[in-house]
């Protein structure tokens, strides 16, 4: 039974982590049509910058957490203007071409100005070490990254559907020469969305790098992780998302568990067996 | 509408039809030609390079495989080295478990193992579409990749696949360390493989794939399965790519699980669009500009090629839309229609 | 009549070479892509020992022409050793971070003419596949095997083995397994554990559960290694006072600085660690740290590039920079010198290296530096592994 | 003379709520009928039923005494039920010529063929070319659907169904969204289609209705309230009742 409880826990924390590094890409898949391959090349400028600040500057988690996501952001401003703007409502597989390019570009830069090194982001000293729950104990740091999901699940969940700039993006994205008739000025709605995802991704790369180090093959090693989650879930709905990874989480976490040499095929076959029974993914609506 | 324009309309109907028919042939020879020239050419320039370019025809196989599904049908998937991957185990296995060392039964082996993993997938591949298709796709080929590592007592696991011997081609060629016969031997598969894929393409077939590509719903209406036809779509592309599989084999003489892996598949896939979707040309172009431009960036500068390479998609993606050939095409069709007006 | 073409443009091609000035050695590895890291050192371990020895051997001069190869994929390894061989009419071929990129191109090297040092797949049986292939590197069988003996002799007797699902993993469980087992030891579980394992908690609760005494762990250096040493002390294992055995690849120089105090008291076996107290060590690092340009990065490739150049070097000494592969790996059968990592020697059986084998334990220096510190040496180890594979 | 299309009690409730309420109606080769109804009235619903996109609760539905609720879209296509589209769906990269010669393979089960193209069958382009010529596409033959007018497009989805050779035509608001100057092509192609096919046309337009069918039939909240001749249907009380309201004086006291 502490067996069960304690896989329980490990899955929950691995899929929370999952949650907040691709909950961002669920936001430019879903709700800007965008296949963007280049989510984990975000997530892992986010870490490097983060490493940076708080290891080399020494200047601290909270900080280098938010100088992660602003200066992420501040990078990703000029590539939106400048490529993703051209590729708004494009193929799908244009798109592809497109971000893996941006991919390859960020890796390959990345591996130049910081060295093919593993970066580590020290941790805030509350959040180093374990806290007991009675029945084992669990690094501080899984509390937090379970924490962050949940913050991050509630707000987003809030910013979507009851705020203002909510209701633009929606309509923005359901009919976009409509929305603009009625005065919402699309190409800002969709800046910020992808602001806001870059920034969630950089956040989660920072959260995440207890996880997932991070190095400067990052962006192209995990992409698989994210687009599988988010296409469980359903591109675009945040309670997707959120089942999805739970759902991935704990088959992952108890497949390493029971059978550790099949739990590759555990993954994949679970992604199978849900897809085929939710086409469009859990939460996934009819188009 | 007056009688006049009409019958000029009618007239140039007419000959638009005549030209179409003869554009068949035309294209196909075209097309051959195109390919002869590139080969001879590649021999003449890179005589010192012939296992480069036996790798191009390799993976051009692969893409062309693609293309069958992705640019004719719109199945969208980053799963297609699964069926490169099968046919090249199945040629490497004949050889190495079986002793058959024929080159053209391994080749047959080949895609006969690529069209049954065609059809495996196929038939999962299609239980959803669009995004979550493609995840399917990645879930099978990670599938695939994980079952031939843990087959290792058949596959060689990580450590590759050795101990394929290749006994002459015919009886006659041996394969010898500059790949001249891998390369002729790729060569003439490749033509024969571009030549069927002609004729399929252009069949009632062959349209049908592309009438579901556009939708679905209007294809169930006029009274055909759209399920049916991708099955079937599905298992010629496996054949294409297990053809590929083979020949790639074939040439190294060693296969490992990157034939079946997700970089595989994506590779194939940037180098698809790159060259174009929905066009065989598309699809050699894309894999030879990509193949050929990796190799120069990555010679020229091992440690940092792969931002160039990064920058020549996005470079692609902005000024050529549709793909190298696609874009190429629509200019040249372009500027016929503009001298077209113009002419009295 | 097209053979008889063939025949006359081989013989164009390999003659071409042999009075040449300019001795061509041709190096593939990982320069890019995520094992980028251990092409580097590869290059800074051939830039080292040119730094060192010059790039004259006599009248001829020694170029180096480098190949790609992100991560493993026989087929590009082949055409690029075939473009090597024909094109670039490289006389050595060298290199070789994955096994399987070794394995393709070893059928084409008696054809060729050319011999292979490989710098560090660390398969054994690919020294079977061909009598040109010279290897200074190690094997996972070769530094797997002490551990087990420190394991026993520390009064460990059962023991959990947890390794990465891939060739070397499964090398480094029967290597362990097999010596372990033959001091005496259990083998409580054997898991082997998906390569792209990111969380490893429930591999903790599995050693937890197990009820062994110690893990043997073998992870190919990067990323995981960090995420399972955080997640054995995360997981309370390390307190608990489990024991924590791995080959050197778990604790190598560049990931330590990530590993930080995570790592500290790995207990594990290798043929190299850059901390080795010696002068041709202390020579290495300095000139090698310069080719790379940032201490941190470098790692064991390095010291197996160092002294594949050196048996290159013999090579062509012997051959007096003509080619001739067969008498350039004979020349080098029984070579013995004192490497950076200490005492070695080429086997004139399987051409590979012997050499000892180190126990060494992460510590941190006085300047808070982290560096696997030797504490006890298993002299002149040989390759216990071919013996295995038969 | 035997009904070549009969629906026999059709129910449909998606949960509670009844959205096919026990329609039956049965249709003889030959004959010309509107089936209309106030927004909301299930019109779609009953189409997708009948065409088997939707599987019905209860009830059945007959082509030439041949029971087909079991069998699917597809099958019921081959059987000579063919629908057209109330918002054209054709393939914007290919031809006028393309779609038939489809359309045509598919009748003649050579769609499936791995060789050949229609373009060189004579037999294939025999009958390409009558549809094009009889519709007025034969000009557009070869030029891109997307480069052709919207009206033109309706006459090609009409062309389509034809090649089918049907013997039951589901007409989906066959002149909607079609501009004013182009509706009269349309209606002339509605007047020459085959006298012995039974038409079922579903439409708003109440001139069109009143030119086109010989029986009118009115659904509405599910049902059928009206089977009769065009003639009564503005007289009857429980029609003016269905419509009153939501489609006030529009088009019926016309």
């Amino acid at each position: 039974m502490q067996t069960v409880f304690s896989i329980a826990v490990d899955a929950l924390a691995y899929g929370m982590v999952l949650f907040v590094i691709s909950i961002g890409l669920s936001v430019t898949m879903g709700l800007m049509r965008v296949v963007n391959l280049a989510h984990g090349g975000f997530a892992m400028i986010g870490g490097y910058i983060a490493s940076y600040v708080a290891r080399d500057l020494a200047l601290g988690y909270g900080l280098a957490l938010i100088a992660a996501v602003v200066f992420t952001i501040l990078i990703a401003i000029p590539i939106e203007r400048l490529l993703y703007r051209r590729i708004y409502g494009q193929p799908e597989l244009t798109q592809v071409l497109m971000t893996i390019g941006i991919t390859f570009c960020i890796i390959g830069i990345a591996n130049f100005v910081m060295g093919p090194t593993l970066k580590t982001i020290p941790l805030a000293p509350a959040l180093q070490g374990s806290a007991d729950l009675g029945f084992r104990t669990i690094p501080v740091h899984r509390l937090f990254a379970i924490a962050c999901g949940l913050a991050v699940a509630l707000g987003l969940w809030y910013a979507i559907e009851k705020t203002n700039f909510g209701i633009k993006l929606r309509a923005s994205v359901d009919n976009a020469a409509m929305a603009a008739a009625l005065g919402v000025r699309t190409e800002i709605v969709y800046a910020v969305s992808f602001a806001a995802a870059v920034g969630l991704a950089a956040f989660g790369g920072v959260v995440g790098s207890e996880f997932l180090p991070v190095e400067p093959y990052y962006a192209l090693r995990y992409m698989v992780t994210f687009l599988v989650v988010v296409s469980v879930g359903g591109a675009g709905s945040i309670p997707g998302a959120l089942a999805a990874c739970l759902l991935l989480g704990a088959i992952d976490t108890t497949g390493r568990y029971l059978m550790p040499e099949f739990g590759e095929f555990f993954f994949y076959l679970a992604v199978i067996a849900i897809i085929c029974v939710f086409p469009r993914g859990l939460a996934g609506r009819a188009k | 509408m007056t009688e006049k324009t009409n019958s000029t309309l009618t007239a140039s109907a007419e000959t638009t039809r005549n030209r179409l028919r003869a554009g068949f042939i035309s294209r196909d020879l075209y097309g051959v030609a195109a390919i002869v020239i590139v080969a001879a050419a590649g021999y003449v320039l890179f005589p010192d390079n012939l296992a480069l370019l036996t790798r191009i025809i390799a993976i051009a196989l692969l893409v062309l495989s693609l293309d069958l599904v992705t640019g004719y049908c719109g199945v969208a998937t980053l799963g297609q080295a699964a069926l490169f991957g099968s046919g090249a185990y199945a040629a490497g296995i004949l050889s190495a478990h079986y002793g058959i060392n024929d080159p053209l039964l391994m080749t047959l082996g080949g895609i006969i193992a690529g069209a049954v993993a065609g059809l495996v997938c196929g038939i999962v591949m299609l239980r959803a579409h669009g995004l979550p298709q493609l995840v399917l796709s990645i879930a099978l080929v990670y599938l695939f990749h994980e079952f031939a590592n843990k087959a290792s007592s058949w596959t060689g696991g990580s450590d590759g696949l050795s101990g394929i011997v290749l006994d002459p081609l015919f009886g006659l060629y041996e394969f010898d360390l500059f790949g001249h016969t891998a390369y002729f031997f790729g060569v003439i598969l490749l033509l024969i493989v571009f030549a069927l894929l002609r004729i399929v393409v252009r069949s009632p077939f062959g349209m049908l794939c592309r009438g579901i590509k556009e939708d679905p719903v209007r294809i169930r209406a006029i009274g055909a399965s759209p399920h049916k036809a991708l099955i079937k779509m599905y298992i010629i592309s496996g054949a294409v790519a297990g053809t590929g599989g083979a020949l790639s084999a074939i040439s190294t003489q060693v296969v490992a699980l990157d034939a079946l892996s997700f970089t595989q598949s994506a590779e194939a896939l940037v180098m698809l669009v790159l060259g174009g979707t929905g066009s065989l040309f598309g699809a050699l172009v894309g894999t030879l500009v990509f193949m050929l431009f990796e190799d120069f960036v990555s010679a020229a500068n091992p440690f940092h090629w792969l931002t160039m390479v990064g920058a020549l998609l996005i470079v692609v993606v902005l000024f050529a839309p549709k793909g190298i050939f696609g874009t190429v095409q629509d200019l040249l069709s372009a500027r016929r229609n503009r001298t077209g007006e113009t002419r009295p | 009549m097209k053979k008889a073409a063939i025949a006359a443009f081989a013989v164009m091609a390999l003659c071409g070479t042999a009075s040449a000035d300019v001795i061509k050695v041709g190096v593939v590895g990982p320069f890019s892509g995520p094992f980028a890291l251990q092409g580097k050192n590869f290059k800074a371990g051939i830039d080292a020992y040119i730094a060192l020895h010059g790039s004259k051997i006599g009248d001829d001069t020694v170029e180096i022409v480098y190949r790609d190869i992100p991560t493993a994929d026989p087929a590009q390894s082949k055409a690029l050793g075939q473009e090597l061989i024909v094109k670039e009419k490289v006389q050595y071929l060298a290199g070789f971070y994955f096994t399987p990129d070794a394995m393709a191109v070893t059928p084409i090297l008696k054809q060729g003419n050319v011999p292979m040092v490989i710098m560090n797949a660390a398969t054994s049986a690919i020294m079977k596949t061909s009598p040109l292939v010279v290897r200074t590197s190690f094997t996972t069988w070769q530094t797997s095997t002490p551990i087990a003996k420190v394991a026993s002799d520390a009064g460990v007797k059962k023991i959990i083995s947890v390794v990465s699902d891939y060739g070397p993993g499964v090398d480094a469980e029967n290597a362990f397994k097999k010596a372990f087992e033959a001091a005496g030891g259990q083998i409580v579980e054997a898991i082997r554990m998906p390569l792209s394992t990111n969380d490893f908690s429930p591999i903790m609760q599995r050693i937890k559960d197990s009820g062994a005494e110690g893990v043997f762990a073998f992870l190919p250096s990067g990323p995981t290694t960090l995420g399972f040493v955080k997640a054995f002390n995360d997981n309370g294992l390390k307190a608990g006072g489990t024991k924590f055995y791995a080959p050197g690849d778990l604790t190598q120089e560049s990931d330590l600085p990530a590993l930080g105090d995570a790592a500290l008291g790995i207990q594990t076996t290798f043929h190299y660690a850059v901390s080795h107290d010696s002068p041709e060590n202390k020579a290495f690092v300095e000139a090698a740290t310069k080719a790379i340009g940032n201490a941190a990065e470098l790692s064991f490739p390095s010291v197996g590039a160092f002294d594949g150049m050196h048996v290159i070097y013999k090579m062509i000494e012997a051959t007096g920079g003509e080619q001739d592969a067969q008498k350039a790996v004979d020349a080098v059968k029984g070579l013995a010198w004192t490497s950076p990592r200490g005492p070695v020697s080429i086997d004139p059986e399987s051409r590979h290296i012997t050499q000892n084998i180190y126990l060494r334990e992460v510590a941190k220096g006085s300047d808070g530096k982290y560096f696997n510190k030797e504490v006890q040496t298993f002299e002149k180890q040989g390759d216990p592994g071919l013996a295995a594979a038969k | 003379m035997s009904a070549v299309f009969e629906v026999i009690n059709l129910k449909k409730a998606f949960g509670g709520l009844v959205v096919t309420n026990d329609v039956s109606l049965s249709m003889m080769a030959g004959d010309r009928v509107a089936l209309i109804g106030p927004n909301g009235a299930g019109k779609t619903t009953f189409v997708n039923l009948v065409t088997g996109a939707l599987k019905p609760s209860s009830g059945e539905v007959r082509l030439r005494n041949e029971p087909v609720t079991r069998i699917g879209p597809t099958g019921r296509v081959q059987r000579g039920l063919v629908r057209s589209f109330q918002v054209t769906r054709l393939f914007q990269c290919m031809t006028p010529a393309e779609h038939l010669g489809l359309a045509v393979l598919q009748r003649t089960g050579k769609s499936a063929q791995l060789h050949g193209n229609f373009l060189t069958r004579p037999a294939v382009m025999e009958e390409v070319d009558d549809l094009l010529e009889r519709l007025g596409l034969y000009a557009l033959a070869h030029r891109k659907v997307r480069e052709i007018a919207y009206g033109q497009q309706r006459l090609l989805e009409l062309a389509i169904a034809l090649a089918l050779k049907p013997s039951v035509l589901l007409l989906d608001e066959p002149a909607a969204g079609v501009p004013q100057s182009d509706t009269g092509r349309i209606e002339d192609a509605l007047a020459n289609l085959p006298a012995d096919l039974a038409v079922l046309m579903i439409e708003h337009d109440m001139d069109l209705v009143f030119r086109f069918a010989k029986r009118v039939i009115v659904l509405a909240t599910g049902t059928i309230i009206f089977d009769g001749l065009p003639a009564d249907v503005t007289k009857d009380a429980r029609v003016r009742e269905a419509y009153l309201g939501s489609y006030a004086n529009a088009g019926l006291n016309a």
